[in-house]
């Protein structure tokens, strides 16, 4: 495996990831979110597979099975059932309509690139190719969670923003130390049962799960 | 439990098994009260026993790759974590107390507040920063479950937001953290204790200075929504407002000095790479315009626990300025978070007792406090003159030695902006206590101080802001000029 | 004799002159509006008939009322003490100088005041309040003539100021003189109630300032208050003669010269007698909110005569 | 030295300590008054020992507070005399406030009130004693909160918890700027003076102007000077009256106190125009005080006015000492000095009379509003005769000290007409001239504070049940009577001493100019004298004189009493007196330019015919020109900015997210921006 190839295959595999966070974007409706990060977090995986074969690390191996069991499988069936609960509560319009955060998801991209020029050109891994587009999945994420108003979509956008974050330090340091992945790891799973649980609480409390009404507490 | 492993376990263990206790015992008993107490006083003594061992030259180690370090700067952290959660763990909810918390909520918030002050020990104790950051968010995950502990619009709002804003804010601060590792693993290669702070910090004039200061913008952007710095401070009154009130006096008190703390650490790094003044401008920059939002939230405020939440993001920018100003600076604003972790947790739960009786958090409805309640009312008033800098009290002494940093670094301008906000937010806060204090008491309120000797820790606290105001003790002063060394660049 | 002697003979010459300087005025004021008008001896008589007839207090009155003529009458005699009416190095010329003089005066009005209200007549009320507004505004005027005349003789001492004027007679044509003498005899008719400000002659309630006050008073007290009024008018007579044109002064304590001083002395009161005459015959009484400009005039007098004087240094 | 120092701390704390411990009965009030007294005579004989023996106490404790630079004692003549004044005042006010206070006796706020005087009194003896900045600031921020407390003793009235808050908002305002003064000279050093007047020294011009006007400002809220009085009318009524008395005597002549300490002592002088500043700002409060103390109705607020008037003056005095001292006349600079601190003294004595008077009215009657008072010299002739004393010294007439010191103040300014520079002429006339016009205005202000007060016919029922004070209080006021004689009598003696106090800080060798020949008080060029003694003793020869001949040969008829002339009307009502209001009301007029009265009538006439009026109801206002146009404002714009971050706080979650990610991007391309550099 020539370096060349890796750099090739890991570009590919990040714009794969960011893609994920761009259908995110365009389209509505919960199953299709559900879709996207279940389509992103398998490409997240087998990213992080393909860097793991090329560095000879089976820490790396570990951890991608761990994500594909976790992320690929886990998450998304508790997201379904979610899905199922409050799925048909018709996405409300989002702040911005779909074209222009489109638009604002290529800015935030372009903004990654230049943000991240210095990072790109001090590291020799070949893998730095792919780190703008892990920051620009970051940001990305953050746009999502800003402009949807459906707590569901926000805790999505929350978990595509640890991918994102997952993508970049595989790529930029090929894995870092075991302890604190699994610390990482366990942090995200329980961040989102929290959220999970929240969820239910609000859609308990007030009859929706749109956050446009939890607005009670201002000055 | 060999010699060096001993005071971290008997640091780190006690809230892990008190939570687990809290989940065997039966909450309504006294005697789990009481069990629950002793383990957090067990934490405590051993801090004490850290700060022993640090004054006497030690920075003791543990765990695989030396995981766990306490040097000042922890032992001091530790020492505000043990003695809070003490606090809480007496005063907080339980059998006997007026507020009527149904068991299980007295379960949950026994196994939790002991699970966050488990956390915010690690990430205080932690060498790595990797598990550092570990810890502090796992301190934003266990918190948010108890925040709405009495479920209500309001507090399922609070926590919502609370959760939200922290989880994205502290994934920024792993971005930066990454990044910092990045930037290590490319010039010094990989290594397993990589993250260690004192391994970053060896080999700090390595790194490269424009990737540092990225890193050092997503960490400052993380952790001071953590720490309740202006921009990011929003979650922060509805979350503190509506916690109860034992909770908020642990996140107020503490947890915001945990996530200061980080800041403090990641400057002592980008200030050996990048110089003192990228990181420095910054931290002003922040420190002011909380100051500046803060005081001027206070103006107008209906509800005191609001009142107290901002007077929060109004002293940790001032902690965050003094960072700023040099050596002298770093000594204030040490001294500055010890005397606000103790006015600030007295002040929740005084408010927590006046939401007990009065059953209205709005400041309005609360007149003839003194009358009502003269201890809660008297402790009340000397905590709101500590919050406002007035003599007796320590906060005096810190604000005057981190103005006269302040104008001995030559930053005498900034320092007069400084005053003016304090004096608006001294003259609003002492409005809006004037108005609780004094007049008289409504008819519906029951008179008397009702449970009397929860009233005793916290006179013990107005004590102890009286004794640190006139005449700091010895050890204290001996730990801060140590932590000025590591952190003062 | 010595010169603690010589105080009271001075104060015993002024308080004999007093009423006949006041009976001269009225004399030759009846005579300008040719009217035959009481002898200037009158006011003599009417002391002594006042000092035997008997005394009516009001009930609401206090000790004040009946302890308020001895403090204005003793202040004014003690003025007499102080001031150059006979010979120049004043007896007690180191006790007080003209400010002292001046605090004196402010005193008596300032109990006459109080005795004005305190029988609880709205006249009484009337009186006080008009007259301690005169006095106050007339301080300033006071304070920069004396400080004028202070600046020529170097010391507000009366008796520095009446010898400076001796030794360089020219001094007394300098326009800083001749300013704060303009601005004095202004301030001389508002403070002893003399025609534009107060009318001495009326017992018209709403226009009287002096006399209001000492309404409720009768029998030795009333004596007592007249007289006080006498020597008030005769004290600032004298300062405006002796500081201004101190010739016939004697320098040395001899009964030939002290006599000669008592003939100038009388002599200069009756010019000045004549002038208030003339002037009171010739204007009406200002309204009192009109009072101010007079005395605001005289205040720029006084500033004035500050200002040439040590212009001219 | 040292051990009287200890005595008085000591007896202060014990006296602090023993309200606290022996509960709430007169037992507790009696002997922290005693203890507090034998502070008090502790503090004047440090006071008088130091300014006598010359010899400079200092006292190091370095252990308190060693963070910052631990605390520093030290006593020079400037701090002995304000020392004697406080000490002066402290102990009649003690022994005053311990019958005033008997109406709290078995409440809670008798312990408060007990400590928090003893507070006050230890940390306003202390501020003179202060040798170092903390030490400076902590005790005089801490005589700030304890007196804040003492106002805020009788906080059930709902105007006291504001004047409260106007209290301390001012002072915190004026520390703020102390602070910036202190620390822009200290600039890091060691804290104690002697270093400051060593920094002093070496600071370029412009920031020691910067700090002399800060420390103006701070030092001048304290005193009351005029932009900066706010809170004297509001804070001075709403305190108790013994309080009241010590903080109109004392407290706020530690704000003169500080000037003089950084101004000449410190800075050791500025330029001419530092000395023409004080003097505008002195004339400016001397006559807007006694302006707005003429209109006033409530009784302490009038004294609270007169106040600010009397600061005015002292700070006139001051100022030309500035000038003086700059212009290189220094024996006339420590002249005007002298005058200043010799007025300083009286105003402590005669002020303290006069509150402790008003108070023994109020407990009295219960009422401050002079329009429901009158008459009360018959229920309570020791008071009446005591404010008599006091109101006579207050406007400055001959046998007592106000004159003395006026007399002083007016001799200083003279030699500044002979100034070199014009302007400076011009300036000390308009400045004789306003001090002239004060002195005229303050004997009408309180011709009408005693007569409306205490003459004539009775107002209101309570004015009619009007019953003496109780002992104490009246030992307290004999004392203070007895203080201003022995001023005036003795001031041949104490003014000598108070100019070799002010010689070394103008900048004379230490003896300073010849004041004294004999018993006459001179000026420095020895032209004009004055000897209070011989006017006393004259003035009373005189009247005795009058009244033995009086007695000899008038008439012996007894006094007949009858009723005050009222122009053949059959009854003689208090309706037809004159009132506070109708005595200012010429007044007014003639200043109306100033006071722009706002008068509204209303007539409310019989129902049936327009000729018959039931009943007429008139207010007057005059315009507060610096609340309206310098705090309203300063007020609104705070609120408008407070309103405008608060919809920051708009409840939505996106906003709040927005604002993280946009601090983030600016950040990020303030980076990038700089980065490309």
């Amino acid at each position: 495996m020539s370096p060349e190839i890796v750099s090739q295959l890991s570009v590919g595999g990040s714009t794969l990831v960011l893609l994920g966070g761009l259908m995110m974007l365009w389209r509505r409706g919960v199953a299709a979110h559900i879709g996207a990060f279940t389509f992103q977090s398998v490409a997240l995986a087998a990213t992080m597979a393909m860097v793991g074969w090329f560095a000879g690390d089976w820490q790396l191996w570990a951890v991608a099975v761990l994500l594909l069991l976790v992320k690929g499988i886990g998450i998304p069936l508790l997201l379904k059932r979610m899905g199922r609960r409050f799925g048909s509560e018709r996405e409300l319009e989002p702040y911005v309509n779909t074209a222009t955060s489109l638009l604002i998801g290529g800015l935030l991209v372009l903004l990654a690139y230049i943000v991240t020029a210095p990072l790109v050109s001090v590291s020799r891994l070949p893998t730095r190719t792919g780190m703008p587009l892990a920051i620009g999945l970051v940001f990305v994420s953050l746009f999502i969670i800003i402009s949807r108003k459906k707590a569901l979509t926000q805790v999505l956008g929350f978990l595509m923003l640890e991918n994102g974050i997952a993508l970049l330090a595989v790529l930029g340091t090929h894995g870092i130390p075991i302890i604190v992945e699994i610390g990482v790891f366990l942090d995200v799973a329980l961040g989102f049962i929290v959220m999970q649980v929240f969820v239910y609480q609000i859609h308990e409390t007030f009859e929706s799960i749109d956050v446009e009404q939890l607005n009670r507490l201002r000055e | 439990m060999t010699a060096t492993s001993a005071p971290f376990l008997t640091l780190l263990l006690p809230p892990l098994v008190a939570a687990l206790l809290a989940l065997v015992l039966p909450p309504r008993r006294l005697l789990s009260g009481a069990v629950h107490a002793a383990l957090a006083l067990l934490s405590l003594g051993a801090a004490l026993g850290l700060v022993h061992l640090v004054l006497d030259g030690g920075t003791p180690t543990w765990g695989p790759t030396d995981l766990f370090r306490v040097d000042a700067l922890s032992a001091l952290l530790a020492v505000c974590v043990a003695f809070v959660t003490t606090l809480s763990a007496l005063l907080g909810p339980g059998p006997g107390r007026e507020q009527h918390y149904t068991p299980a909520q007295i379960r949950r918030f026994r196994v939790f507040a002991s699970l966050f002050a488990f956390t915010m020990l690690v990430a205080v104790t932690a060498n790595n920063v990797g598990v550092m950051w570990i810890a502090i968010e796992a301190t934003t995950i266990v918190s948010a479950v108890i925040v709405p502990l009495t479920v209500s619009k309001a507090s399922v709002e609070a926590s919502w937001k609370y959760i939200l804003i922290g989880s994205v804010g502290i994934a920024l601060a792993f971005v930066g953290t990454v990044l910092g590792y990045f930037d290590f693993v490319t010039l010094v290669g990989q290594r397993e204790s990589a993250l260690n702070w004192t391994v970053l910090l060896a080999n700090a004039r390595v790194l490269h200075p424009p990737v540092i200061e990225l890193a050092f913008v997503f960490i400052l952007i993380g952790y001071g929504t953590k720490a309740g710095l202006a921009p990011m401070h929003t979650w922060l009154p509805d979350a503190h407002s509506e916690a109860p009130s034992a909770l908020s006096a642990m996140m107020s008190g503490v947890l915001l000095a945990v996530a200061l703390y980080a800041i403090i650490r990641w400057k002592a790094v980008v200030a050996s790479v990048v110089g003192p003044v990228f990181p420095n401008r910054l931290l002003v920059g922040l420190g002011l315009l909380s100051l500046a939002i803060a005081a001027l939230s206070l103006v107008i405020q209906r509800q005191y626990k609001r009142l107290l939440a901002y007077s929060s993001i109004e002293h940790t920018g001032l902690m965050c300025m003094g960072l700023a100003l040099g050596p002298l600076g770093v000594f204030a604003s040490m001294l500055h978070l010890v005397n606000h972790t103790v006015a600030k947790s007295m002040m929740f739960f005084l408010s927590g007792r006046i939401l007990d009786r009065y059953g209205t958090p709005e400041i309005g409805s609360v007149c003839g406090l003194l009358r009502v309640m003269p201890w809660t009312g008297g402790l009340f008033a000397a905590g709101m003159l500590a919050l406002l800098g007035l003599p007796p009290f320590g906060m005096f002494l810190s604000e005057f030695t981190l103005l006269r940093a302040g104008f001995a670094d030559g930053q005498g301008g900034l320092m007069a902006v400084v005053l003016v906000f304090l004096a608006v937010a001294f003259v609003s806060l002492l409005g809006h206590l004037n108005r609780m204090l004094y007049g008289a008491a409504p008819a519906e309120v029951r008179l008397g101080e009702g449970s009397r000797w929860a009233v005793l820790p916290l006179a013990g606290c107005a004590a102890a802001l009286v004794v640190l105001g006139v005449a700091v003790p010895a050890p204290m002063t001996a730990l801060l000029h140590r932590i000025v060394e590591i952190a003062g660049r | 004799m010595s010169p603690w002697l010589l105080g009271p003979v001075q104060a015993a010459v002024a308080l004999m002159l007093a009423p006949g300087l006041v009976g001269a005025i009225r004399w030759m004021k009846a005579r300008l509006q040719s009217r035959q008008g009481s002898p200037p001896w009158q006011p003599y008589l009417e002391l002594r008939k006042l000092f035997a007839k008997e005394v009516v207090v009001s009930s609401n009155a206090s000790w004040l009322f009946r302890a308020a003529p001895f403090i204005v009458f003793g202040s004014t005699v003690t003025v007499t003490l102080l001031v150059p009416l006979l010979t120049v190095p004043l007896p007690l010329g180191g006790a007080g100088d003209l400010l002292v003089v001046v605090y004196l005066l402010l005193l008596g009005t300032f109990f006459l005041a109080l005795a004005g209200l305190d029988p609880g007549s709205p006249f009484g009320g009337m009186g006080a309040s008009r007259e301690m507004t005169v006095a106050a505004l007339a301080e300033p005027t006071v304070a920069l003539a004396i400080f004028a005349l202070a600046w020529g003789a170097g010391s507000t001492n009366l008796g520095q100021i009446a010898s400076r004027t001796l030794i360089t007679p020219s001094e007394a044509l300098a326009p800083g003189h001749v300013l704060a003498f303009a601005a004095i005899f202004l301030v001389t008719l508002a403070e002893t109630g003399r025609l534009p400000v107060d009318n001495p002659s009326t017992h018209l309630e709403l226009t009287m300032i002096h006399e209001a006050m000492v309404l409720e008073y009768s029998g030795r007290y009333l004596a007592l208050i007249e007289w006080a009024a006498a020597l008030k008018l005769l004290v600032f007579f004298s300062l405006l003669g002796n500081l201004f044109a101190p010739w016939g002064v004697a320098s040395a304590i001899t009964p030939g010269a002290l006599l000669w001083a008592v003939l100038a002395l009388a002599l200069k009161l009756l010019a000045l007698g004549g002038v208030i005459a003339l002037v009171e015959t010739h204007i009406a009484k200002l309204r009192l909110f009109r009072v101010p400009e007079l005395l605001s005039a005289s205040f720029i007098l006084a500033l004035l005569a500050v200002t040439a004087s040590f212009l001219v240094r | 030295m040292r051990a009287l120092f200890f005595l008085m701390v000591s007896g202060y704390a014990t006296g602090a300590a023993a309200s606290l411990v022996l509960g709430t009965g007169p037992l507790a009030r009696w002997t922290s008054t005693l203890v507090a007294v034998v502070g008090a005579a502790a503090g004047l004989g440090l006071a008088t020992g130091a300014s006598m023996g010359g010899a400079a106490f200092s006292l190091e404790a370095p252990d308190l507070l060693a963070s910052a630079g631990g605390l520093a004692f030290g006593l020079d003549g400037l701090g002995a005399v304000f020392l004697a004044l406080t000490s002066l005042v402290a102990a009649p006010s003690a022994l005053y406030g311990a019958g005033y206070s008997r109406a709290w006796d078995g409440r809670p706020v008798q312990r408060q009130a007990g400590f928090m005087l003893n507070l006050f009194l230890l940390s306003m003896s202390l501020v003179p004693l202060a040798d170092g900045t903390l030490t400076f600031l902590l005790f005089w921020e801490g005589m700030s909160l304890s007196s804040y407390f003492l106002v805020m003793t009788e906080a059930d009235r709902p105007e006291v918890s504001g004047a409260g808050q106007w209290y301390l908002g001012m002072t915190q305002m004026g520390l703020a700027c102390l602070l910036g003064a202190f620390l822009l000279m200290q600039a890091g050093g060691p804290a104690t003076f002697a270093h400051l007047r060593a920094a002093g020294a070496m600071l370029p011009a412009g920031t020691r102007d910067l700090v002399f006007v800060l420390a103006l400002i701070g030092f001048g809220s304290k005193a009351g000077l005029i932009p900066l009085h706010v809170w004297l009318p509001r804070a001075h009524p709403a305190a108790p009256s013994h309080v009241s008395a010590l903080m109109s005597g004392a407290m706020i002549k530690m704000g003169v106190y500080g000037l003089l300490r950084i101004g000449l002592d410190v800075l050791g002088g500025g330029p001419a125009w530092w000395g023409a500043l004080v003097i505008g700002l002195g004339a400016l409060s001397a006559v807007l005080g006694v302006l707005y103390a003429l209109t006033e109705d409530d009784l302490k607020r009038l004294l609270a006015y007169s106040s600010v008037e009397n600061i005015g003056v002292i700070v006139l005095g001051v100022g030309a000492a500035f000038l003086f001292q700059s212009l290189q006349m220094l024996p006339a600079a420590a002249f005007a000095l002298a005058a200043a601190l010799f007025h300083a003294v009286n105003h402590a004595a005669f002020k303290g009379l006069l509150f402790m008077g008003a108070g023994a009215v109020l407990h009295a009657t219960g009422t401050r509003n002079m329009n429901r008072l009158g008459g009360l010299i018959r229920g309570m002739p020791w008071t009446a005769a005591c404010f008599l004393l006091g109101s006579v010294a207050i406007a400055g007439l001959p046998p007592l000290n106000g004159f003395v010191s006026e007399w002083l103040l007016f001799q200083s300014l003279l030699p500044g007409i002979g100034a070199p520079s014009p302007l400076v002429a011009v300036l000390m006339v308009l400045a004789l001239g306003m001090l002239a016009l004060t002195a005229g205005l303050a004997a009408a202000c309180f011709v009408k504070a005693f007569g409306i007060t205490f003459l004539a016919i009775p107002r209101s029922p309570e004015a009619v049940a009007a019953h003496e004070a109780d002992r104490s209080m009246r030992t307290g006021m004999i004392v203070l009577a007895a203080a201003c004689l022995l001023l005036s009598v003795g001031s041949f003696v104490i003014f000598p001493r108070l100019s070799t106090v002010a010689a070394p800080l103008v900048g004379l060798p230490a003896p300073g100019p010849v004041v004294r020949a004999g018993l006459t008080l001179q000026t420095p060029d020895g032209l004009a004298q004055m000897s209070p003694v011989i006017v006393t003793v004259g003035l009373g020869l005189v009247v005795l004189v009058a009244w033995l001949a009086v007695k000899r040969f008038a008439s012996r008829r007894p006094l007949r009493v009858g009723e005050t002339w009222g122009c053949g009307r059959v009854v003689q009502t208090p309706r037809m007196e004159y009132t506070s209001t109708a005595f200012a009301e010429p007044l007014r007029r003639i200043f109306a330019e100033f006071y722009r009265p706002t008068e509204d009538v209303s007539i409310d006439f019989h129902p049936d015919s327009r000729y018959f009026v039931q009943s007429i109801s008139y207010r007057s206002a005059i315009l507060p020109w610096f609340d309206r146009y310098l705090y309203a404002p300063v007020i609104a714009r705070i609120r408008f900015w407070s309103e405008r971050v608060l919809t920051l706080q708009s409840g939505s979650v996106h906003a709040y997210l927005a604002y993280l990610v946009a601090a983030l991007v600016l950040l990020l391309g303030w980076l990038v921006v700089t980065g490309q550099r």
